[in-house]
């Protein structure tokens, strides 16, 4: 009996992402889908970082309790939890840089077998900028890239080799998409994790490099 | 003879930008719309100052903040991280009138950090490998490759802090904090508009963020309008 | 799968130094006898652990602090800005027992700020034109001159703090301040002594001197020496 | 009418450079003699840095309000004048580094007509170590140098060229010694100012180099 693949949805796939976090770490998520990853820690779980300057990222406030001078990197309102703490940009980012956060998740747009991360510019698109994309990517410890398996067109974005423009060379130690989890292993990726319904055929014929 | 850290406190915005030449570089605090020195940056608009360079990580958003620069066509060039939905940015961009050069973020600053403490030049991990590194020194240190990356001064620091003592020493406000305070040391005059301001001593000497070493004129401005970019909520329960 | 930052608080100094083993570096806070973390340095000698190197100011004085160490015979290096009159550190490099090496001490704090920070090396116009400079480096920038210092990190870093929260998020006292929190960033394990633990929370967000990312393990030590190494006074009026 | 040489004692020193130092000044006032410097400067008139972490020293504490662990460099009980603050030493470096503090004012071994500094090791002699000295030197704005004249075996000290290890090139804008106040002119040393009785030719025969 076989059943028809079922790609996870984004809320899906931060669950799955969540899972990836051991409890006490330093982790930051990126803007976009993986900020949505803390929705599934439990309360106490991991720190979440913001590298605009503070470590104990906290729930969307209270209707009400929303200060524009307390937001994370992605400039949405946020809360504080006990135990948190502020600090400026320099300070910020030189816990990135110098490895005190244990893991990033970042969203991504092509992710090379070598574990490159392309997610900062389309060839030819417009030009949105790198943000700490950069720092992130090649600071922290561990990274996770999050994103769709194929693009809208269905091109391929696990990749042998990045044609977008790199965020940072062989930093990218899983891959979380709506079909799976898969390992960058240099010559292809390893597959982790299905998507209910999602054979590795399937998964095959939408990765351009060897599942292995 | 007077020093540089005499009266520091002024009676105006206008006053405090008085001392502003065209073709200066400026340093403007904040993330977003977050920590900005708002009455400063609508001031400089009023002091008629032009062909300015802003380094600041967003220069604006949603019309406000920096953008009041750019659609007021005072600023030449623009050294930031990220331009986002900054359509008056993204406009000038794309017809020329305004040079963009993109930073990661944490180099942004970390320049600015090495400006401030009379480092010329570090080596970074980050752009490694990128466009980043394209035209600037590379070499390795233990196996792995760095880039090497300038100090990033500025002729003027626009900072916002929460509370300014009248020596300058500051405390900033949850994450309103970001570049404030390394921008204060990274120029060669450093405005500080504070929302509060409170006699020297009435904040302990452990509290302090910044010292007022780093601060040369202050102007009290009670009330800002904070905009917000994202208001995200959730239901009391 | 656990992370790094779980359960910090341990019950003893024994525990505290458990991880420790014979050959590594230490980065050792205080500034003379100023902010030293007493229990530790005297846990390490019950430790038993030998053939150290110490990142330190001043390695001890007045045969206290380090001094402790020296005097056990378990040291092998010191890479410190002054000796003074440290008469057992004196001794030691004077028979040969003990390497020195003395570094001023913005290189020595730069050095670990660096190695915390991810930047394995800068410039610094500090030693130009002085011993420091030989067998490194030097460079022009905008027609100064410069030398190469490389990043400092250590094993273990041993800080004494005021204030710690179970997370390790900390705060200082007046000058005990000193290397304490730079040294924590650069270490890859950082056992933290505090007068007094609290809960999350007791310390408010704005008001944490170091964030506990830097913090492995904290351990509750409520009395100190505090030695005076000049007690000047003046007379009441 | 001549009168007999009247060297200035330590004091007389210490209140001569109290006069270089403007309203306002951002100090740091080496170990030692420079210390006594801060004796006669009037209340609130500047800002004293302390390498260890403050920047605002005020006077000796009280008896009985000694805190160990509020030190100045040279280890001495100290106190915080209202507006005080302190920080780690790599802020305070930083701030020295960056050339932030105005003026440092350092006891010195030898000044050369350049400029140049030497006042932390004796050649031969016991190494004492750097300390903060050569960030002092190479980042202040100005450095002031202090010391007596010439050796106890009345040797020069200042001199056309240090032969003592160098602390910094060409730092050194003013010497105060017990005869005087001389500038290096990188030629010689110009005369500022000399001690009651001093004339320019006792200065000269006890000078290294020309005054000027």
């Amino acid at each position: 009996m076989t059943h028809e693949p079922t790609p996870w949805s984004t809320a899906d796939m931060a669950r799955r992402a969540a899972r990836e976090i051991p409890a006490g770490a330093i982790v930051n998520l990126g803007i976009g889908l993986p900020t949505q990853v803390g929705d599934y820690l439990p309360d106490g779980h991991a720190w979440l970082h913001s590298e605009n300057g503070l470590l104990g990222i906290g729930p969307f406030p209270y209707e009400g309790d929303e200060d524009p001078n307390l937001i994370n990197a992605g400039k949405q309102t946020i809360t504080a939890v006990p135990g948190a703490a502020t600090f400026d940009s320099a300070a910020s980012f030189a816990m990135i840089r110098g490895g005190h956060v244990d893991l990033a998740i970042l969203g991504a747009m092509q992710v090379s077998a070598a574990g490159d991360l392309a997610n900062w510019a389309v060839p030819g698109g417009k030009i949105m900028g790198i943000g700490g994309a950069m720092d992130l990517a090649s600071g922290c410890r561990h990274v996770i890239a999050m994103m769709q398996h194929v693009t809208k067109k269905n091109e391929h974005k696990l990749v042998r080799a990045c044609d977008y423009p790199l965020t940072a060379a062989r930093v990218v130690s899983l891959v979380i998409t709506d079909l799976g989890v898969f390992q960058p292993t240099g010559d292809g990726f390893r597959v982790v994790d299905l998507a209910p319904g999602v054979t590795r055929d399937h998964a095959q014929a939408r990765t351009g490099a060897p599942l292995v | 003879m007077t020093g540089r850290h005499a009266d520091k406190v002024v009676a105006s915005v206008a006053e405090a930008l008085a001392p502003l030449r065209d073709g200066m570089t400026f340093l403007v605090g904040g993330f977003g719309l977050s920590g900005n020195p708002e009455a400063l940056i609508r001031g400089v608009i009023e002091r008629g100052v032009r062909d300015l360079t802003i380094v600041s990580n967003n220069a604006g958003n949603l019309g406000k903040g920096l953008a009041l620069w750019l659609k007021a066509g005072i600023v030449r060039k623009v050294i930031c991280s990220y331009i986002g939905n900054n359509e008056d940015l993204h406009t000038r961009r794309a017809s020329g009138e305004i040079a963009v050069e993109i930073t990661p973020q944490g180099t942004l600053a970390e320049r600015m950090r090495a400006a401030g403490a009379g480092v010329p030049a570090f080596y970074t991990p980050t752009g490694v490998g990128t466009v980043v590194e394209h035209g600037k020194e590379t070499r390795e240190f233990d196996g792995r490759r760095y880039v090497l990356e300038r100090a990033l001064p500025g002729d003027v620091a626009l900072v916002r802090a929460h509370t300014a003592d009248r020596f300058g020493n500051l405390r900033f406000w949850r994450t309103a904090r970001n570049f404030n305070p390394v921008m204060a040391t990274a120029a060669k005059l450093t405005l500080v508009e504070c929302d509060h301001l409170v006699e020297l001593g009435a904040i302990d000497p452990d509290n302090v963020h910044l010292s007022g070493i780093h601060v040369h004129r202050i102007v009290h401005v009670p009330e800002h309008e904070n905009a917000f970019e994202y208001r995200n909520v959730r239901k009391r329960p």
